[in-house]
């Protein structure tokens, strides 16, 4: 465990939250101006905080860095334990980079109450950072849910026409997954307190009793038929926020309702948190029950890559169109993680990180095509190339990461995924391959229908290209597809103690069936046997 | 005396049992506060026959001043009419057989109740020959002195409160700025 | 992986040349298209900007090729890494063990790629130099757009012809993909280029995935993305018992190739395309094809050699599209939709003779294809310019006076390209269909009688080919002009830089279609080969003959006229282009959609159905529970009521309950859990 | 020989007319009367079995259960008269008045 | 034999003393100057804090005092403070409507003592006289607060609803203690859990004698299907006085099934737990999804409190020590958040507007920031989201639940939970507005009532300290059982 630099870490996580708290304290509600600043210095001075996370972790291990640990419930085993890996530092800067974008564009959509939009976009970014940062179950957890409050709150008050319904679909539907979750976390925890001691390990004592790496020491051990019960736990917990068909429907509802700013930190960010937990929680700790439920699961993923790409092409509404390839891309990568195996598991996680910057870039140029013209329908538009070349340039570069061209970022995660999934299941390379066809597809048809062709509507020749505050908005995401794209060395670097933790689990439970089973434990099981330190 | 004792039950057993009824389909007031009458006195008797005695003037002291409260408010109550064939009748015979049936069933078949005594350690409580009067109000007095107070306390407020009841509901205060609109 | 020798020694830093030929018209693609867009900038600057990368890159292609050529007598292969991409990812494979991938932007020098190289920068340079001239006249500011996919797509083309391993040849072909798609929708006003550009970025995503999944079986069946490498182990394998890895991967390159060159049933691509800046189709149709098309097909042509069936395969393919393309151009009225079908043509005959094993002649046709090609598509601009934008060719005729120079050219390009003997295209066409027969006759085992169909196909595409070209110059340039306006004297006409893109070309072809002809003619010595070649010749002068007969003879196209009236079901198929393309849209397009939208109502109907409906069962129960309340509440009070003797009384539907109800409900619940209790207790 | 067993039945019998007439009697005063049932029938149990047990704890909790009816009959009577009071302040008798 | 007085009898006596003296300082006058009666109570709770902290015993398993009546150990001393907590926070809502006089406010006053009183009894009792006593107490205190509270005619028709079912049910409780009297022979808990040990198998008197018990004890906590009256009666009343009626009985019922669980009964195992196990379940259930529909706040709240009952029975339906902590922790985050919630209602609550809607709320839109952070806390902490103290006092009965092998328990509890949590979000749309404007305008804004605004505070921010640092609680209640 390394502590260096552990506060630099607890500052990016709390400091949104604690700006949002100061702001709506000592600004004033109708000095909006004073508001926006507030918000952008909080959001600027966290991503300058979070950049220096980049050079100063070191990928030379699968410890995590940047650790601070503290009792939170000293009864209960639960710490505050903060620290991250490569993977979660990649995640934090893309939310603090997204969080930043996110609070700027805010400024031109949000006609009301500036100051509780600006003060929930930064507790977002807090829950966010906060789930990428946690080393403790409850912690994670408890971010995890917490996220969901200011989420709810951003699609109620400031969403479309129907952001009620969405605003209370989106919040239930997240709760009833993560209430499932919990009882997966409570699961583990009572392995953990006793089933140790029954397998003949010594007991936890005082030990933290929620800390992931005390976990995954212990992970080999857990019994599969606990293993299972706890991976359909969290299993439902994380597909409803991945989101995995058919858990999905939530999605297109509440994210096309939400402001665009939300929109862009749900989309970009907030849907990474379910395909982070896999791999944070789900896959390491419970390797065997991920084995054996490898062909449902990718099953449901594939099914997402093709239904998402085919649904989407339906859709009239782009924001929409956007929303609903996400079903599609993160199949993909749910997919990529299901290989076990390096690139896969890479490319999953680089996916996410391509996912965020396209999504989010695509979302706030929608958003920008809709503020000026009100409406985001594909029909009503056409032709834009000749009066927005600007607009439709970076669009363009978007869409060609979304659909996985090369140089730009898209590529990258599609080429390791797929190269991985091969190995794995030729039927699922060649399904994700037609779903990926079907969704590139889809994704260029939408371009040329807004896009070229004759101006169709009067409405649509005197909008403006994009300003210079507009272009400097997207144009740091467009930096990122780029790099990733031509260079994904450092990325990849910086994922790969995480890969090598989860290829090193993973081999143990496909490699060999753990101690603990052959001994046919029944400690702790669900169904309340009586605790017996099994014999033979 | 032993031998007068199943008789003694029986009868007054038949006789309780019919105050009971009599009570649940009588239709004047004052015909239910005469059956339950019935009922007290029949209990009070199967309390001596038990041994009770205490317990017997207890029943006899509550239920005269329960009846006679009964009686006086009775002959007010604007509702006093009753009728056993409409109502709820059948269905609170139903669940009352049933909540019955499920009891016996529990307890009479399956009764195991400890000890055998015949009375005369409650007589005679701990070799103290002043009887079981004195026995239970010393008994009440010391170890159940929180309770006994406790209820009285409580008899004393609800006294208070029926009062109270009787007076109405508190009134509501004119206005005054209640609620600052 | 880079051999190591010859590191030391290296004469020339082929390297940098290499960095040079791909970064220089990236470079020029930034330039044109951030820098020379800027409202700032001269009309003068922007023309040179627009030069610049495809000069730097013709520059350097040509020493890298000579100078591989020259200096370097070894003529090894040599394989440059230009970066690293990804390194250190462990891939298990097949073989049981972990494969590092080390994914390097890799170049490989070889006679193949340093002839591409130096065909490829040659036709940028030129094209560019045709288009800064020619689009000067046109004083639109939008041409830096134009300029930068040019140096893009010359880029994405370079990548391709220089790649060393799979990755590289997928970026490159991508990156064709791409520039093509901007440069086939580079007029935004136009409908149909977007839909054409759409159809061809899909199409392309069919050939990219295929090439993905030849990555990923390479990798995990061989462990080696690097070209030689997977030619060795590929031809170890086939020539063996061909395992069914081996095969995929043929088959899905060669289905890149397929794509790429724009064949049967993926040629509407091409076709579709030739509504753009005649540059920009230029350096589509004789670029990119070239590249993404021809140039994969030869990089892999072992596999055609080592595998019968994928040879089969795609010499049936390129065969059947020679015919298709040859006879749609018959009847086309578009002049630069007949020479996209003239272009689809030819490729199937280069890809009939790279199947057949005819690869020299191949290769040799490849290169008179787009010399001759870019001549035509450049010398179709200035025409059409002449006849003031005018592309139906009936409304053309006798403009070798108005455009001479063109004229010429085109009329050059077409001589060769239509075969006449013993001119370039006569002596590919005829090695190639020799090939064919040979290989008829001598190993009847690989292709079998298959050999002789193809080889009629080869024939009388040939024959309707030459028709085609002839049909092309005869109708633009003889007889009387049949347009309305008078054409006009085109001023790009006699722009040096327009020369140079109609003429050069055209000469090159014809002069070095004309040498190697003449010297590589000689080869030939059976009875039967004189015979083939006898043959070969008489069809396409017959052809060109036919084609003179109806068109030029008759300038007023009566017999057209009259040829069209007669057989008005083959030309409406034809110019339907066999409905391959309608095929698509009624199959492909409209069934997609439909399964989209269906989808999209099962998705909002039926999953999302579950989770309202979820929902909706808890709301509804909850509502049924306070209805409960309500009607029970109701009917207790109404059948007590009755019994209270207060019928008639209006009673109030309030939320009193009737007490004693609770306490029915109290004790049945108190009956119901003592019940239970034993049971459990039993 | 009568035991418990046999206070045991009449004190169900006699607990469950009590709960019978609570339930159905809709005369309040008749409830009240049902309910002094049903705590007779817990004081004879009380007594019945603290003879059998020799004891005197069950004689003095029911000793101290009749003054707690005592209070819940003081209640209801206070509660009845209530109504009483209410009824007579206005005949509207759709005052949510419970039909007791 | 202890002796029957003891100096641990002290909070009682303060308690009876100054119910006494409320009663007959207020009893003749009608118009009272009743400051002094808020004061007086309040003071009293105070006191008997005092008194409670001093006298408690915080140790374990003390002996029985008072005659073998009562037993001040830790889980008594932890109920104790709890209710006082609870009065001391709704006596200040009630200063302001107390300290406007009118009659009836000593009687109110005192009523609340006195039921503080029952629950002491009912929370520490080692035997079952003091136990039946105790929780009658409570009740019969209750039912003069509700008849007494204003409301009209409406008070006695409230009154009536919680006299009549707790007539037959306390009657049956006490027929239950006959029978378990008759089959073991004693009346101390201590000795019944004795006998009960040594009874070679359960007999069906016992379970009979048990299950009565337990039906009486679910009336007062509101377990389905005896929970009829409370929403009845909760929804109805003004709401202060609703936040007493529900979590008072509540709390005493859930200390006496605690005490019964751990100590007399803990032999019974079977038959317990499965009556345990049905009422947790249907009340969880039935409280979430009666509660969905509930578009007047107050009996939406009742049907929460249903639902909080039926969590906090999962915890002695789990029977274990854990569980019984989980219990501790549920009962006096409830006790936190619920008299809150009444308090942000009851500044809704005005003569002329007693009923409440959820549409209603948007009034406290006038209230400001603090008031919208007041209902989202509050909603948040009804829903049991975290780092709210809702959340905590789930997560340990879901804890419990689970080590005790209850997962079907659990997962209802979560699907209650969900469907909790869909109430709640109902609650929080009118008061983000979500630009829906207030039905009337023109009317009421939310009441400035400086005293339920401090109460209501404390409750907010000791939900979120609770939910941010339950350590205090959760070392308390552990204290409290004396082992884990």
């Amino acid at each position: 465990m390394d502590t260096q630099f552990g506060w630099l870490l607890n500052l990016v996580c709390f400091l949104p939250l604690v700006g949002a708290l100061l702001m709506l304290v000592f600004v004033g509600r109708r000095d909006v101006v004073a508001i926006r600043r507030t918000t952008v210095a909080v959001a600027a001075a966290d991503l300058a905080l979070a950049i220096p996370l980049w050079f100063l972790y070191r990928p030379d291990g699968v410890e995590f860095q940047f650790v601070t640990r503290f009792d939170w419930i000293a009864s209960l085993g639960v710490q505050v334990f903060l620290g991250a890996d490569g993977f979660a530092v990649l995640l934090i800067l893309l939310t603090a980079l997204v969080g930043l974008i996110a609070a700027i564009s805010s400024f031109a959509i949000v006609a009301h109450r500036h100051k509780e939009f600006c003060a929930f976009l930064l507790m977002l970014q807090t829950g966010a950072i906060g789930v990428f940062s946690s080393l403790d179950l409850i912690l994670f957890f408890t971010f995890f849910e917490i996220l969901l409050v200011p989420a709810y709150f951003l699609i109620g008050i400031w969403g479309g026409s129907r952001r009620l319904f969405a605003a209370g679909k989106f919040l239930l539907v997240h709760l009833a997954g993560s209430a499932f979750f919990l009882l997966g976390i409570l699961g583990l925890y009572f392995f953990n307190a006793d089933g140790l001691a029954a397998v003949g390990l010594a007991g936890l004592g005082n030990e933290p009793a929620f800390s992931l790496p005390q976990l995954y020491s212990v992970a080999a051990v857990i019994p599969t038929r606990l293993q299972l019960w706890v991976f359909i736990a969290f299993f439902l917990g994380l597909a409803v926020r991945i989101p995995l068909v058919p858990l999905h429907t939530w999605m297109p509802d509440a994210l096309v309702e939400a402001p665009m700013a939300a929109t862009v930190m749900l989309a970009a960010v907030g849907v990474n948190i379910g395909v982070f937990g896999v791999v944070r929680v789900a896959m390491p700790l419970l390797p065997h029950a991920t084995a054996a439920a490898v062909g449902w699961v990718g099953a449901l993923a594939l099914i997402g890559i093709v239904y998402g790409a085919l649904v989407a092409m339906a859709q009239k509404d782009m924001k929409r169109l956007v929303i609903t390839m996400i079903v599609s891309h993160m199949g993909l990568a749910v997919l990529g993680l299901l290989t076990f195996q390096e690139p896969g598991l890479s490319g999953a996680m680089l996916q996410l990180l391509n996912h965020g910057v396209s999504a989010g870039a695509l979302l706030l140029l929608i958003g920008m095509v809709e503020q000026r013209r009100e409406t985001r329908l594909i029909g009503e538009f056409g032709g834009l190339a000749r009066i927005m070349p600007l607009l439709a340039t970076f669009f363009l570069i978007a869409v060609l990461s979304a659909i996985g061209m090369p140089a730009f970022s898209g590529f990258v995660s599609r080429f390791l995924i797929l190269i991985g999934v091969f190995g794995y299941s030729k039927l699922w390379a060649l399904t994700a391959l037609g779903g990926l066809v079907i969704g590139a597809a889809c994704m260029i048809w939408m371009y040329q229908r807004v896009f070229f062709g004759e101006v169709t509507s009067e409405r649509n020749e005197v909008l403006e290209d994009l300003d210079r505050r507009e272009r400097w908005l997207v144009l740091p995401l467009l930096v990122v597809i780029l790099w990733i794209g031509l260079a994904p060395q450092p990325f990849l670097d910086r994922l790969q103690p995480t890969v090598d933790r989860v290829v090193e689990r993973m081999n143990v439970a496909v490699g060999q069936t753990p101690e603990a089973d052959i001994r046919e434990l029944t400690v702790t099981t669900p169904d309340g046997d009586d605790p017996s330190p099994g014999g033979s | 005396m032993e031998q007068a004792v199943p008789i003694l039950f029986y009868c007054l057993a038949v006789v309780t049992i019919a105050g009971g009824i009599g009570v649940l389909v009588s239709r004047k007031p004052a015909r239910v506060a005469l059956s339950l009458l019935v009922v007290l006195t029949g209990v009070t008797a199967l309390l001596l026959l038990r041994s009770a005695v205490a317990l017997a003037l207890g029943q006899i002291i509550v239920g005269a001043a329960a009846v006679g409260l009964c009686m006086a408010v009775g002959k007010r109550s604007p509702t006093g009419v009753s009728s056993f064939v409409h109502g709820f009748a059948p269905v609170a015979v139903v669940v009352g057989l049933a909540f019955g049936a499920i009891v016996a069933i529990g307890a009479i078949f399956g009764v195991q109740a400890p000890g055998q005594g015949d009375g005369t350690a409650l007589t005679t409580v701990n070799g103290d020959p002043t009887g079981n009067v004195v026995a239970v109000v010393r008994e009440l007095f010391t170890a159940f002195l929180l309770p006994l107070s406790v209820v009285l306390l409580t008899l004393f407020a609800a006294t208070i409160g029926a009062r109270r009841m009787v007076l109405g509901p508190a009134e509501e205060p004119r206005g005054e700025g209640e609620v600052e609109v | 992986m880079t051999p190591p020798a010859g590191r030391g020694a290296e004469p020339v830093d082929f390297s940098a040349l290499i960095w040079i030929v791909v970064i220089s018209p990236l470079a020029g693609a930034g330039v044109n298209g951030i820098v020379a867009r800027r409202s700032g900038v001269a009309q003068r600057t922007r023309r040179f900007l627009a030069l610049v990368g495809p000069g730097a890159a013709a520059a350097a292609g040509w020493a890298l090729a000579l100078s591989w050529w020259i200096a370097d007598p070894g003529k090894t292969v040599r394989v440059f890494d230009l970066g690293r991409w990804i390194s250190g990812v462990e891939l298990p494979t097949a073989a049981g063990d972990l494969m590092r991938l080390e994914i390097a932007m890799s170049c490989r020098l070889d006679g193949l790629s340093a002839m591409m190289v130096a065909l490829v920068v040659t036709l940028g340079i030129l094209v560019h130099l045709f288009a800064v001239g020619f689009e000067k006249q046109e004083r639109d500011e939008d041409r830096s757009r134009l300029f930068a996919n040019q140096n893009l797509l010359l880029a994405g083309s370079l990548a391709v012809v220089l790649a060393g391993n799979l990755p590289t040849l997928l970026v490159g072909w991508e990156l064709t993909a791409v520039a093509s798609f901007l440069l086939i929708v580079s007029d935004h006003r136009s409908a149909r280029g977007a839909a054409a550009g759409t159809r061809m970025l899909i199409v392309s995503r069919i050939g990219a995935a295929g090439l993905l999944l030849a990555i990923a079986i390479a990798a995990f069946n061989f462990g080696t993305l690097e070209l030689e490498g997977l030619r060795r182990a590929l031809l170890a394998d086939l020539s063996g018992d061909a395992s069914g890895a081996a095969v995929a991967i043929g088959l899905l390159v060669v289905l890149v190739g397929v794509i790429g060159s724009a064949q049967l049933p993926f040629h509407v691509w091409l076709t579709e395309s030739v509504h753009t800046p005649v540059s920009a189709s230029a350096m589509i149709v004789s670029v990119a094809t070239v590249a993404a098309g021809v140039q994969v097909m030869l990089r892999f042509a072992f596999v055609m050699e080592a595998n019968a069936a994928i040879a089969l395969a795609v010499a049936t393919v390129g065969g059947a599209t020679f015919v298709f393309a040859a006879m749609v151009a018959l009847v086309q009225l578009d002049i630069r939709k007949l020479i996209g079908h003239v272009a689809v043509a030819q490729l199937g005959l280069a890809l009939l003779g790279i199947a057949a094993g005819a690869k020299w002649s191949a290769v040799f046709l490849v290169v008179l294809y787009a010399l001759c090609l870019t001549s035509l598509v450049l010398g179709s601009g200035v025409v059409v310019r002449s006849c003031a934008g005018a592309r139906d060719l009936r409304r053309m005729g006798g403009l070798s006076e108005v455009a001479p120079v063109s004229f010429w050219s085109m009329f050059a390009a077409a001589v060769v390209l239509a075969g006449v003997p013993p001119l370039g295209g006569f002596v590919a066409a005829n090695g190639i269909l020799a090939r064919i027969f040979d290989a008829g006759i001598v190993d009847r085992g690989a292709f079998g009688g298959m050999c002789f169909l193809l080889w009629g196909f080869g024939l009388l595409g040939s024959a309707l080919a030459a028709v085609g070209l002839a049909r092309l110059v005869f109708m633009v340039f003889f007889g009387r002009f049949r347009g309305d306006e008078e054409p006009a004297s085109c001023p790009a006409e006699t722009v040096p830089a327009v020369v140079f893109g109609v003429a050069a070309p055209a000469l090159a072809a014809l002069f070095g279609g004309a040498i190697v002809g003449l010297s590589g003619g000689a080869g030939a010595g059976t009875g039967i080969e004189w015979t083939l070649t006898a043959m070969t010749a008489l069809v396409v002068v017959a052809g060109i003959g036919a084609a003179a007969r109806i068109y030029v003879l008759d300038s007023g196209l009566v017999r057209a006229e009259y040829l069209a009236r007669r057989l008005p079901t083959t030309r409406r198929i034809l110019l339907a282009g066999l409905w391959i393309d309608d095929l698509y849209r009624l199959t492909l397009v409209r069934g997609a959609i439909w399964a989209a939208a269906r989808l999209d109502d099962f998705d909002a109907r039926v999953v999302d159905g579950f989770v309202c409906g979820a929902r909706h069962t808890i709301v509804g129960i909850s509502w049924l529970s306070a209805i409960f309340d309500r009607l029970a509440l109701d009917a207790l009070v109404r059948w007590l009521g009755d019994g209270f003797g207060t019928a008639g009384r209006t009673l109030q539907r309030s939320q009193v309950v009737y007490v004693q109800g609770f306490v029915v409900v109290m004790v049945i619940g108190a009956a119901v859990l003592l019940g239970i209790a034993f049971a459990a207790n039993v | 020989m009568i035991g418990a067993t046999h206070f045991l039945v009449l004190s169900l019998i006699l607990l469950c007319l009590g709960l019978m007439g609570m339930m159905m009697r809709r005369s309040f005063i008749a409830v009240l009367a049902s309910m002094q049932l049903a705590v007779s029938a817990a004081v004879l149990n009380f007594a019945a079995y603290g003879f059998r047990l020799s004891d005197l704890q069950g004689q003095t909790l029911a000793v101290v259960v009749l003054a707690a009816g005592a209070v819940q009959t003081v209640l209801g009577l206070g509660l009845a008269v209530g109504f009483v009071r209410l009824k007579e302040a206005s005949e509207d008798d759709a005052a949510g008045r419970p039909r007791s | 034999m202890e002796p029957a007085v003891s100096i641990a009898l002290l909070p009682e006596v303060i308690l009876a003393l100054a119910g006494c003296a409320l009663l007959l300082v207020g009893g003749e006058r009608r118009r009272t100057p009743a400051a002094p009666v808020a004061v007086l109570a309040l003071a009293a709770v105070m006191v008997a804090g005092v008194a409670v902290v001093v006298t408690g015993r915080p140790d374990a398993s003390p002996g029985p005092i008072a005659g073998g009546m009562l037993v001040i150990d830790g889980l008594a001393t932890f109920f104790r403070l709890l209710v006082l907590t609870v009065s001391a926070l709704i006596l200040v809502m009630a200063v302001g409507p107390l300290g406007r006089g009118g009659g009836g406010g000593a009687e109110l006053a005192a009523m609340v003592l006195f039921a503080d009183l029952g629950a002491f009894l009912a929370a520490s009792a080692a035997h079952f006289a003091s136990l039946f006593v105790g929780i009658e107490l409570v009740t019969m205190a209750v039912i003069v607060l509700v008849a007494c509270a204003p409301g009209g005619g409406r008070a006695n028709d409230r009154a009536l609803k919680i006299f009549v079912p707790n007539a037959a049910l306390s009657a049956v409780m006490l027929y239950g203690v006959s029978l378990v009297y008759g089959a073991v022979g004693s009346l101390e808990l201590a000795a019944v859990r004795l006998h009960l040990e040594v009874l070679a198998h359960v007999n069906s008197m016992v379970v009979l004698g048990v299950v009565l018990i337990a039906c009486g004890l679910f009336f007062k906590v509101a377990a389905v299907p005896f929970h009829l009256w409370l929403p009845a009666v909760v929804g109805d009343a003004p709401a202060r006085v609703s936040a007493f009626v529900a979590v008072v009985p509540t709390i005493a019922g859930l200390a006496c099934l605690v005490r019964l669980s751990s100590g007399a009964f803990s032999p019974v195992t079977g038959q317990w737990w499965v009556v345990m196990w049905i009422a947790s379940a249907a009340a969880m259930i039935f409280g979430s999804v009666a509660a969905l529909v509930q578009d007047r706040v107050k009996w939406m709240l009742a049907d929460l409190w249903i639902a909080h009952a039926g969590y906090a029975l999962m915890g002695v339906a789990a029977g274990t020590d854990a569980g019984t902590r989980a219990v501790l922790v549920q009962a006096a985050v409830a006790g936190l958040v619920f008299p809150g919630a009444f308090g942000m209602v009851a500044l809704l609550e005005s003569r002329e507007r007693s009923e409440i809607r959820i549409s209603d709320l948007s009034r406290f839109r006038s209230g400001g920031a603090p008031a919208v952070v007041g209902i989202v806390v509050f909603a948040g902490a009804l829903a049991g989201i975290p780092l709210t103290a809702g959340f905590v006092g789930r997560w340990f009965l879901w804890a419990a639940a689970l080590e005790a092998g209850l997962v079907w328990l659990v997962v209802l509890s979560l699907v209650a939970t969900v469907v909790g949590f869909a109430c709640c979000a109902r609650v929080v749309v009118p008061v983000i507005v979500f630009d829906s404007r207030p039905e009337d305008a023109s009317g009421a804004a939310m009441a400035r009532d400086g005293w339920t605004v401090a109460a209501v505070t404390l409750c907010g921010l000791a939900i979120v300290v609770v939910g941010l640092w339950p350590v205090p609680l959760v070392e308390w209640a552990v204290g409290a059982i004396g082992r884990v």
